[in-house]
């Protein structure tokens, strides 16, 4: 119990650490670094929890996936340090003092965690004992029978995002020869060709 | 471990929406022309289709393990935002053409943003409410910086985006904590777990991180700041969508969350939707004096509007819903047509979008003048137009509930925004002319006229649309 | 002739008479062909419809039966079930006659642009026409929805009016009137929720018969004053009147000062006094205090005026403080006064606006001084102004006296004081009225510009002579009117009093002590 | 459940502590959003910071209650902020290429 | 050829008005003429059959107002002082019209001309016809606005304008207390028709009111009211002051409506609310001593006055000072009478002096003129015999009627009586004097006219002529002609019930029946002849004598001359000040105040809200965030400190 404390402990602050970490380096790739370093041990966290299976999803997902992306663009944009400009400080007491505020109402509100009394009987999907089912063996059972709604709606929100990246980042290289039906026809005598009468002696001006 | 099948009628007009767009995704990737016309065809059909899929549907009742519900009030919802969707996407394939950015894309990113509004719209628990909130999102910050050559929209696009991704992660907070105070998702599940709720601060605290977020989408002071900006820098008809189909989708969700699963909070909730619509109103009239260029305007007016509609909100029962389900639908049309009016705003070829643009278009251009100059006074409110009986209707439901200083409020906020209103009017009418404007296309300027009898006319013959409106309200209230 | 009458008697007539200028209207609205031609023809087409909204107008009045209170002529079906509300016309003894008054000088108006009104001739007319519905309207109106529906509708198309075809500050003036008396509205507005909160419905009868609690006769009271005062104009919310009056055409003036300028009285005689007695009764004072501030006030303020336009605007403040004073003084002299008194400004000044277009046309300039002599070379114009200025000052024979004294005689056993400084009125209308008469009519001709203006064409006489004889029969022979109102005003008043009698018995009036003794 | 189960102790971990470590990292994902003066791309790793938050209570209430939705839940919301990831990156990417900047500060065209 | 009476000058103002282009300046003249002349026929008639014939009537046209118990006629009312008061209008009026038809032969708006006076005497019988308050109204305001046109009939002279208009505005300021007159009558009898209001009066003797926060005695409240109607309309002291200035009007006819005919018509109210009156002493007791007192103040005034007009202006001033005594004590018979003889030689006098004037070459002044009486002898003689009959010599009319007066405020008894009479002495010497200083320094002693003028002075043709010698007869005979009717034994017959007089306030019984000695019998003829001597002695026998005494008292002289500076203290505290008042409401009140912190103040603040909350929207995403969590925070607190409080 107490070791499982003090890794809950050590996680914690490690994760805390990182998200400081991620805000305040000025060099976006090391904030990228302290991201993974946060999700890993937010992964641990999870792993307290034991849910092991939404654990190793963070880690594929957005270790594997998503801060690499992330990383991929920090590199392709090749974003330099960036200097701190003026001003920065001037905003900083205002705007900690409204999160402090913030936080410290959260943590007065999570002091005192209540439920509502018939918590227990709504649940929808009571965690069935782990050592009958494993927890990613008991999420199967729910996201591809109950929750296939879900499972088809993200699919679709994950296409969309998928042609949104394309419609928003695809070009057609410049250089190759290509048709462009549209231009072609659209294409109009009156914008392209300029009848001049050149005088002679004149030229064009 | 078998699970029974269930049941896809309810969600036959989603269902068909998502073949068809991925039918149509592939349509567009194999046709090797130009296919944006016909896609935007096929899209505004299968929105047509799906509309009257919703209207024959059948009779109110939930699916997918109680994710999905349908009933009165979602149909009415879905059609009114599938017809702001269909009507935008006119206008959009107008300027696609005309700004030579037409890609079958578009119109697709349409359909899905639609789709999850649709979703919103029907969702009975807070998962789905949240996939469906982010596949409309999603598209939309697409949709904001599609015109990704151009420093403003992709401009718009990022602060729409960040900002969003802000809201969705308060909108998620709140979800949590709601969660874990109820030990469900399911909004009939949480409308009995909230009974007791306003005993406990944790709950409290989660519902107002959800009305945040929904705020948001909404645009509601204070969380609408984006709106100005993204209006001015997405594209025309875009921001023509954006003013349309999701603030009718993201209000009516608005009122299904908060009369649903959150209705034994309404104390609570009551005077947090009281400030946001007071500061909405009061802000969305104020502000929008000082603008100069007409999209922002417009965002400003619809910051108002949404002001008025939350009125109905405040209300917080069938009377109000009502009057909110009747100002969108009278929004909807007001906002088509202004929008319809703002594209046929073009001096030889180019677009425009200064308001003093429009200087002297009484003279020069009396057909957008009219058409604008009857929409302005709708929006102003003033009598005989639809947009006076839409503010009836949510003060009626106000004074009758005993909001009597909030319609007052509202009122004077009212006689603040109509001096905008009539600034366009000014400026059209007695101010020397200026550059005519082109003629509009003929779509234009069929969807503006067609508005603008519309306001007189939804004015003498309101009552099918309040009969409409009335029959929703009462599904909502009934489950 | 049976088939004629009877076809007028099967006839809704109330709607056929609101609506038929917006035939008008949409029939101007299909005119093409080149500028000139389509202002010729709109001229045209909304002459003869105003004309003939007028003679259908008649008919109303043919078919009006004097000796009722009772609402006549209805029309009702529903509108919005949902709400309660219906579209319900009529018309009682109070209501009939703005009718009238709106259909007879709509086509005086039109007359009066003819010439005057050269750019968008065809909008201008359209406007006009519209808002002719919109005064008929909102006379005829039983729903107090559809009546705020027209009382507000009419500020569309007199916004457009003083905006486009204005001169001087337009822009300015536009949004003045729009913007003050849409302020005004909407309390009025919130009254009337609160009203349908109450009762259920806003069918102006039933509303009529519903008893309302003392505190909240006592706020939808202040919410119709808030209204009605900004419309009729009391001081100190009448600073919109002449920047109006001056910036907006002549025919603008004209129903402004005709026709609008009488909603807000209407709106007491029909609203205040009625629904809300006792709130009527505890107010009267302070409606007494501000209305002869009205008087005295803004007549001194015209006497120094350099403008026409603006010295009879200020006038109109100082008569219209008269109408107030006579509402509330609720009896059967003061309300009849009252409405007598909104009918005879409604043609007396008109018909001084009227002639100061007349001269305006000519020479482009309101300004007094620009002017005088001009009896010399005009004696039929300054006979035509003469008469409208006796009318103006009151005299006994015209049909300002008429109104002006029966609202006193009425006023007199109620507050004597309230009588005796309006009264003072009587004295400072006739300098200012004099005055300007004097510096522009009468003198020398001097000036060059003054001395080329030609006397009244025959349109202008076209114009000014009905209104001559309007104004002469008010005063001679009243009672033509007198009895038409009879009958209502006294079955508003016996409501009004028993409502009192059997309630109001603790009421102090505003200002209590100092009040009674000012009595 | 017990009060200690929610509430814990210092060494026995309960609901409130988990509570608490997300409310941290929320805030610490808020105070990058409007204190970053650097670039976009840190903004977005706020906002995952803020959403890892939310799967921290998702979870930890998961736990808590003995349900699995929470689970379920965070898995979407994984899903979904992959999604926007993406998007958000392209955004950025579209926004670079028409500025030649991602900084904060030169988001500023508009205004008013 | 009672409703004839009334309607056919107004027929003919009617033709000649509309008309006049088309029929010509002789055509006007003929139909006004016609038109007056033939009432003047009626009248005379009525007056034999209802005055004599003692047949009383009321002819109802038709209703005029009626709103609730508020109820008022348009009706002519016939009784002797209707009938009385018709004649003498009609006939004079006649005369005039004849008069002017010659006196106006030179000017190019004749027919505008007669139709005015036509419908001044239209008025001004519908005035004295009237059977209620509010058609007496009518008539009174009828000829206020005739006299506003005649006197700026000449609408070029600034001077003219500006009289008219002070007559209308001093006009008003009268009627404005008879309207709350009317309105007191109104509240206390519930009708304004004269049978009701007299029929009631007595029960009403006693009554009380408030009015204006005063509670006091109904009739005398009502009576003083109605009063200052008559002091406006009759020009008595502090709002006489338009009087003399009405002398613009066109030489001098229209003056001649003023003074004879219309100032009347304060003199006629008093007599006909005779029956209010006499329940109200107190309020007798204020038309006495004000009576009193404008006789002194214009008899003052007119001794030294040079302008041949005004000094026959302030005259009748005076007379009509004269009339209110004797309705003050009662007398109302005398003062009707006095109207009747005064509306006779008065108008004598000024259609002389404008015949003096047309000879004169439209010269006013006095002191330019003299000695001309052998160049127009017809217009010496009669206006010689106006200034007999004015100043009371007997058995010329004005002695009967002024005697009377005299006589009856000696009678009165009372303290008011008897300063009105001691008043009415004075006047009478006064009175002598300025007329005979009027015809020794206009006929007599040497000419001071230029040469030019002299030359050119001529006796008026007899179109003018005419009226005058016709005006003279009537000066002459018709005091003794009517003496007995009007004030002898016959007066109970001739007057029935037109005229109420109490018992114990009927002056004119006490002064027939009581012995008076002889001094004070007589002493109103001594006086006048006194006068007499001392205009004769100052200006035929010591033409110097005036100028040192005005010199050894420059101060009266001024003050007199001045009009005791009437004109320059309203001038001073209403007219300027209301000028101030208005340009003060007009710049600070509705400008500087209501439109400033109203409509623009809140616009210009909107406005400046408006640009900064545009300043809020700075574009940058940072801020846009930091607002939502602001917005959240300030949220969340209220309700988690909501709850801790």
């Amino acid at each position: 119990m107490i070791i499982a404390s003090l890794a809950f402990y050590l996680f914690s602050f490690m994760a805390i650490v990182g998200a400081l970490n991620v805000i305040f380096q000025r060099n976006p790739v090391h904030s990228v670094l302290w991201l993974i370093f946060t999700f890993f041990n937010a992964a641990a966290l999870f792993v307290l929890l034991g849910a092991e299976f939404v654990a190793m999803i963070l880690v594929v997902v957005y270790v594997g996936a998503v801060a690499v992306l992330f990383l991929f663009v920090v590199m392709m944009l090749d974003i330099n340090v960036v200097v701190l400009r003026e001003g920065f400080l001037k905003y900083l007491p205002a705007g900690a003092l409204v999160g402090v505020i913030l936080l410290v109402e959260l943590a007065i509100v999570f002091g005192g965690w209540t439920m509502a009394p018939d918590a227990e009987s709504l649940r929808l999907v009571p965690t069935p004992n782990p050592s009958d089912v494993a927890n990613t063996q008991a999420l199967g059972q729910v996201l591809y029978t109950k929750y296939a709604y879900l499972f088809e709606a993200s699919g679709l929100v994950l296409l969309v995002a998928m042609i949104g990246a394309i419609v928003l980042t695809m070009r057609t290289r410049t250089g190759v020869r290509k048709q462009k039906i549209s231009e072609q026809v659209g294409r109009d005598a009156k914008e392209t060709v300029v009848m001049v009468q050149v005088q002679s002696g004149k030229g064009l001006s | 471990m078998l699970t029974e099948m269930p049941l896809f009628a309810p969600a036959f007009p989603e269902i068909f929406m998502a073949i068809s767009a991925l039918v149509l995704l592939l349509l567009g990737v194999f046709l090797k022309k130009d296919s944006t016309n016909l896609i935007t065809v096929l899209v505004v059909i299968v929105m047509a289709v799906a509309a009257g899929l919703s209207i024959q549907g059948p009779e109110a009742t939930t699916t997918f393990g109680r994710l999905f519900v349908i009933n009165g009030f979602t149909v009415f919802a879905k059609v009114l935002t599938l017809m702001g969707a269909a009507l935008t996407l006119f206008l959009i394939n107008t300027w696609a053409h005309d700004e030579k950015v037409a890609r079958f894309e578009l119109p697709l990113l349409i359909l899905f943003a639609t789709i999850g509004m649709m979703m919103m719209i029907s969702a009975n628990d807070l998962i789905s409410l949240y996939v469906g909130l982010e596949l409309q999102s999603l598209s939309l910050y697409v949709l904001a910086a599609y015109h990704r050559d151009s420093q403003r929209a992709t401009e718009a696009g990022v602060k729409y985006f960040v900002l969003g991704a802000l809201a969705s992660g308060l909108l998620l907070y709140g979800s949590s904590l709601v969660y874990g105070f109820a030990g469900t998702t399911n909004f009939e599940g949480l409308a009995g777990a909230m009974k007791t709720g306003p005993n406990a601060i944790g709950v409290i605290v989660g519902v107002v991180f959800v009305i945040a977020g929904l705020a948001f989408k909404v645009s509601a002071v204070p969380f609408h700041m984006w709106t100005p900006d993204v209006y001015e820098g997405a594209p025309t008809p875009i921001t023509a969508f954006f003013s349309i189909a999701p603030k009718i989708a993201g209000l009516c969700l608005f009122l299904r969350v908060l009369v649903g699963p959150f209705a034994a909070m309404i104390e609570q909730w009551q005077q947090v939707i009281i400030l946001i619509s007071v500061l909405s109103m009061v802000w969305g009239s104020v502000a929008a004096i000082a603008q100069k260029s007409i999209k922002r305007l417009m965002a400003y007016s619809s910051i108002g509007h949404v002001g008025y509609a939350l009125i109905g909100l405040v209300v917080g029962n069938e009377e109000g819903a009502r009057g909110l389900l009747f100002y969108m639908l009278v929004y909807l049309f007001m906002n088509v047509g202004t929008f319809a009016v703002i594209l046929s705003m073009r001096v030889k070829g180019r677009y425009v979008e200064q308001i003093s643009d429009l200087s002297g278009i009484g003279r020069t251009n009396k057909g957008i003048a009219m058409a604008l100059g009857v929409l302005m006074f709708s929006m102003a409110g003033i009598p005989p137009m639809a947009g006076f009986l839409g503010k009836y209707f949510i003060f009626v439901a106000a004074v009758n509930a005993g909001f009597v200083t909030l319609a007052v409020l509202g009122l004077l906020a009212s006689v603040v925004g109509a001096y905008y209103y009539l600034r366009l009017i000014k400026i059209m009418y007695f101010d020397e002319p200026a550059a005519a404007f082109d003629p509009p296309s003929l779509t234009t300027g069929i969807i503006m006229g067609v508005s603008g009898v519309l306001m007189l006319v939804i004015f003498i013959v309101p009552a099918p649309l309040v009969n409409g409106a009335e029959a929703a309200a009462k599904a909502l209230f009934l489950g | 002739m049976t088939a004629l009458s009877n076809f007028i008697t099967h006839l809704p007539i109330l709607s056929a008479v609101t609506f038929l200028p917006i035939v008008g209207a949409l029939f101007i609205l299909m005119l093409r062909g080149d500028s000139e031609t389509v202002a010729r023809q709109s001229r045209y087409v909304a002459l003869w419809t105003t004309l003939l909204t007028f003679i259908l107008s008649l008919a109303i009045w043919y078919q009006f039966e004097n000796g009722t209170a009772a609402f006549q002529l209805e029309e009702k079906f529903d509108w919005l079930p949902q709400y309660r509300i219906s579209y319900h016309m009529g018309v009682d003894g109070i209501s009939m006659l703005f009718v009238i008054l709106s259909t007879f000088l709509t086509p005086i108006c039109i007359l009066a642009s003819w010439e005057s009104i050269e750019k968008q001739v065809k909008e201008f007319m359209i406007a006009f026409l519209v808002l002719e519905t919109m005064m008929v309207g909102m006379f005829c109106a039983m729903d107090m929805v559809l009546f705020y529906v027209f009382f507000e509708g009419v500020l569309i198309p007199m916004f457009l009016i003083i905006g486009v075809w204005g001169g001087g500050r337009r822009v300015y003036s536009a949004f003045k009137f729009f913007l003050y008396t849409l302020t005004g509205s909407v309390l009025l507005l919130v009254a009337l929720l609160a009203m349908y909160f109450q009762v259920g419905t806003t069918d102006i009868p039933a509303l009529m018969e519903f008893k309302f609690s003392r505190e909240m006769q006592m706020w939808l009271w202040l919410g119709m004053f808030a209204s009605f005062a900004v419309k009729m104009p009391m001081w100190p919310v009448h600073t919109w009147l002449p920047d109006a009056h001056v910036d907006a055409p002549t025919a603008g003036s004209v129903i402004l000062a005709g026709v609008l300028l009488k909603m807000g009285g209407y709106g007491f005689l029909r609203f205040s006094l009625p629904m809300l007695p006792e709130a009527s009764l505890y107010f009267a004072p302070l409606v007494f205090g501000l209305s002869v501030i009205a008087v005295i006030y803004t007549s001194l303020v015209a006497l120094v005026q350099t403008d026409m336009k603006k010295l009879i605007a200020y006038s109109s403040v100082a008569h219209m403080g008269f109408v107030t004073i006579g509402v509330f003084a609720a009896t059967q002299q003061g309300v009849q006064g009252a409405i007598f008194q909104m009918l005879s400004h409604g043609v007396g000044s008109a018909a001084l606006f009227l002639c100061v277009g007349v001269v305006y046309d000519r020479l482009h300039t309101r300004d007094i001084d620009r002017y005088g002599g001009l009896v010399n070379n005009m004696p039929k114009y300054a006979f035509a102004f003469m008469v409208f200025m006796l009318a103006s000052v009151g005299l006994p024979g015209t049909a300002g006296f008429v109104g002006e004294f029966l609202i006193l005689t009425g006023t007199f056993p109620v507050s004597s004081w309230v009588a005796l400084l309006a009264a003072t009125g009587v004295i400072l209308g006739a300098a200012y009225m004099l005055y300007l008469y004097r510096r522009v009519v009468y003198g020398e001709l001097t000036k060059a510009d003054v001395k080329e203006m030609l006397d009244l064409d025959p349109r202008e006489i076209a114009i000014l002579a009905p209104l001559i004889i309007v104004v002469m029969w008010m005063g001679i022979y009243p009672m033509s009117f007198l009895d038409v109102m009879d009958a209502s005003v006294t079955n508003l008043l016996k409501h009004y009093h028993d409502a009192l009698a059997t309630r109001a018995a603790d009421i102090t009036p505003l200002g209590g002590q100092l009040f009674a003794w000012l009595r | 459940m017990s009060e200690a189960a929610t509430t814990g102790g210092f060494l026995t971990i309960g609901l409130s502590h988990y509570l608490t470590v997300s409310a941290i990292l929320f805030t610490l994902g808020i105070f990058g959003i409007f204190l970053n003066r650097k670039n976009l791309i840190v903004i977005m790793m706020s906002i995952e910071l803020m959403l890892l938050a939310v799967n921290i209570n998702f979870v930890a209430f998961s736990s808590f209650l003995g349900d699995l939705v929470g689970q379920v839940f965070t898995m979407l919301v994984l899903t979904v902020a992959a999604a926007e990831a993406a998007i958000g990156l392209a955004i950025v990417v579209v926004f670079y290429r028409s500025r030649r900047s991602i900084e904060v500060e030169d988001i500023n065209q508009m205004k008013g | 050829m009672l409703i004839a009476a009334v309607f056919l000058p107004l027929l003919g103002a009617f033709i000649a008005g509309f008309f006049g282009r088309i029929i010509g300046d002789r055509g006007s003249q003929i139909v006004t003429c016609l038109g007056v002349g033939l009432a003047a026929c009626c009248g005379i008639y009525d007056f034999f059959t209802v005055a004599i014939g003692e047949h009383d009537q009321v002819v109802n046209l038709m209703t005029f107002l009626s709103s609730g118990t508020f109820e008022a006629q348009w009706a002519l009312r016939f009784d002797t002082l209707s009938a009385v008061m018709v004649m003498t209008v009609t006939t004079v009026s006649t005369l005039i019209h004849v008069y002017a038809c010659g006196y106006m032969s030179h000017d190019d708006s004749q027919p505008r001309f007669m139709a005015y006076l036509s419908l001044f005497t239209f008025a001004m019988l519908m005035l004295v016809t009237a059977d209620n308050l509010v058609q007496l109204f009518f008539g009174w305001e009828g000829v206020g606005l005739v006299s506003y046109l005649l006197i700026g009939f000449w609408f070029k002279k600034p001077s003219a304008n500006a009289a008219a208009m002070k007559a209308f505005i001093v006009n008003r300021v009268g009627d404005f207390g008879f309207l709350l007159g009317i309105f007191a009558v109104y509240v206390l009898f519930d009708a304004v028709s004269f049978d009701v209001i007299f029929g009631a009066a007595e029960s009403k003797a006693t009554a009380e009111v408030t009015f204006f926060s005063i509670h006091a005695h109904a009739l005398t409240i009502t009576c003083l009211l109605l009063f200052v109607g008559a002091m406006g309309k009759s020009a008595q002291l502090f709002l006489h002051t338009w009087l003399p200035d009405a002398m613009e009007g066109p030489t001098p006819v229209s003056a001649l409506i003023h003074a004879a005919t219309m100032v009347t018509a304060g003199v006629f109210l008093v007599a006909r609310m005779s029956p209010l009156f006499e329940y109200a002493p107190n309020a007798l007791a204020v038309v006495t001593v004000v009576g009193a007192t404008t006789a002194f103040f214009a008899a003052t005034v007119g001794c030294v006055q040079n302008d041949i007009k005004r000094i026959i202006a302030y005259s009748t001033c005076s007379q009509l000072g004269y009339m209110f005594v004797a309705c003050g004590v009662s007398a109302y018979q005398g003062g009707i009478f006095h109207l009747m003889t005064h509306a006779w030689f008065k108008a004598l006098l000024f259609l002389s002096a404008g015949s003096v004037i047309h000879a004169m070459s439209e010269e006013q002044d006095i002191r330019k003129m003299g000695g001309v009486y052998r160049l127009i002898p017809i217009t010496f003689a009669v206006m010689t015999i106006g200034t007999i009959a004015i100043t009371g010599i007997p058995p010329f009319s004005g002695y009967f009627s002024k005697d009377m007066i005299i006589e009856s405020a000696h009678a009165a008894h009372t303290g008011v009586g008897n300063y009105a009479y001691f008043m009415t002495i004075v006047v009478a010497l006064l009175t002598s004097f300025y007329s005979w200083r009027l015809i020794f320094l206009t006929f007599l002693g040497k000419p001071r006219a230029d040469h030019h003028t002299m030359e050119h002075i001529h006796e008026s043709p007899w179109i003018m002529l005419g009226p005058l010698v016709a005006l003279s007869v009537g000066a002459v005979f018709i005091g003794g002609a009517f003496a007995d009717h009007f004030i002898g034994e016959g007066r109970e017959h001739f007057w029935r019930e037109a005229i109420r007089v109490l018992e114990h306030n009927d002056s004119i019984h006490r002064a027939h029946t009581e012995h008076v000695p002889f001094l004070i019998h007589w002493l109103p003829l001594i006086v006048s002849l006194l006068g007499l001597g001392w205009a004769y002695l100052f200006y035929i026998r010591r033409p110097d004598m005036p100028g040192r005494l005005a010199a050894a008292f420059p101060g009266v002289y001024q003050f007199l001359l001045n009009k005791w500076y009437f004109d320059e203290l309203y001038d001073w505290l209403f007219v300027k000040n209301a000028f101030r008042l208005g340009r003060f409401f007009w710049k600070k009140g509705d400008t500087g105040i209501i439109d400033r912190f109203g409509p623009d103040g809140l616009a210009a603040g909107t406005v400046a809200a408006a640009r900064r909350l545009g300043t809020v929207q700075t574009g940058y995403l940072y801020h846009y965030a930091f607002a939502m969590i602001i917005g959240i925070a300030a949220i969340v607190s209220w309700f988690v400190l909501g709850r801790a409080g």
